[in-house]
């Protein structure tokens, strides 16, 4: 139940992260409704997050675990 | 069983504060762009505040129907 | 007790908003006193923050009320 | 109750020093204009930063006597 | 003594995830500039994206590089 | 082991905002290295924010210490 409850807060976390900087991108002038060209853009600009959060994350495992090699070889490695 | 749905309602009146926390924040940023004079809303102000939250959450539902077509896909 | 807690909580975070966002503007360059000027433009701010802060209440709870009813008539609808 | 006590105390010196991070962080924008070529505070910076906190707490005992005006009012 | 590995595992696992979000907060703004209008990342932000983490690996060695000089001076 | 955590954990955000600053200051564009210069702009920043930190809890502890002898004394002073 734990684990369900940190998926459930890092998705949370995801959604509110993409309006914070898609929302500021696309929509900079909120109207009466949301305009065909501020959804569109408002929908590449979440599947670019989606796609910079799976970059972000494969660079980041890989680099600590290359670090934590490196320390485990007796080396200060890394840096 | 009372103490669940008494942590549940807190909980989620939480959530709520916290979302209008967020939202205040990040609308005057938009809406309040000269330099305050009054204590009131003007009345372009006013809209915008409204329009705001409302678009925000369209914003909102779009990214839940998109990440919901992701995961049937 | 609990809910004393989540109400000083609440207003000890719109203190800071408050703060942060009409120091930022009506204090751009903090100097040895605060200046009249200064302090009714920060007044002002405080009193329009805290008007933001009811008008977006008012919208926002209307708004998932909305959307709850649309949702339990079977619809999907505030989309 | 010695317990209680000692968190209280955590407590407070936690948020003082979440005071502290907070203002660095906001403090350090206003103050450190120029690209960091030593890392001592200039004689500029070094003033602006104790004016930053005192105009900073000066601001919040605004707030507060105008919420206590607003409450009794 | 199997829950306090558990919690252990579940922290760190808590931290790194933390880390990624904000490390996409920041790298999102440092590389994607232009209006989006494409899902996928182009050839420049993809390399962007990856320097950015390595980048501020190397740079949060450096701080603690520093801090362990610091101490031990 | 409370304010052990406590330490850390005031420690893990000091380096979390210097990197923050620092790296947002001195390393506009990440390349494929960190060049000297960049290394030698963090390493000033780094000081710099440290200094500020420093400075800063100074003023703020002398300030509420101030403001707590004046409600102590009767008046409401400070302000």
């Amino acid at each position: 139940q734990i684990r369900q409850e940190a998926a459930m807060h890092n998705a949370r976390q995801l959604i509110e992260k993409i309006n914070e900087h898609c929302f500021e991108r696309c929509i900079p002038k909120p109207g009466t409704s949301i305009s065909r060209g501020e959804e569109s853009c408002f929908s590449s600009c979440m599947e670019k997050y989606m796609s910079s959060w799976n970059a972000i994350s494969r660079q980041y495992v890989q680099r600590i675990q290359k670090e934590q090699a490196a320390q485990e070889a007796g080396g200060f490695g890394g840096i | 069983q009372e103490l669940q749905q008494f942590i549940k309602n807190e909980t989620q009146k939480s959530n709520i504060q916290q979302s209008i926390h967020s939202l205040t924040d990040m609308c005057f940023r938009k809406c309040i762009t000269a330099k305050p004079s009054s204590g009131k809303l003007d009345k372009y102000e006013e809209p915008c505040m409204q329009n705001c939250v409302d678009r925000f959450m369209d914003a909102n539902n779009l990214i839940l129907k998109q990440l919901e077509a992701m995961r049937t896909a």
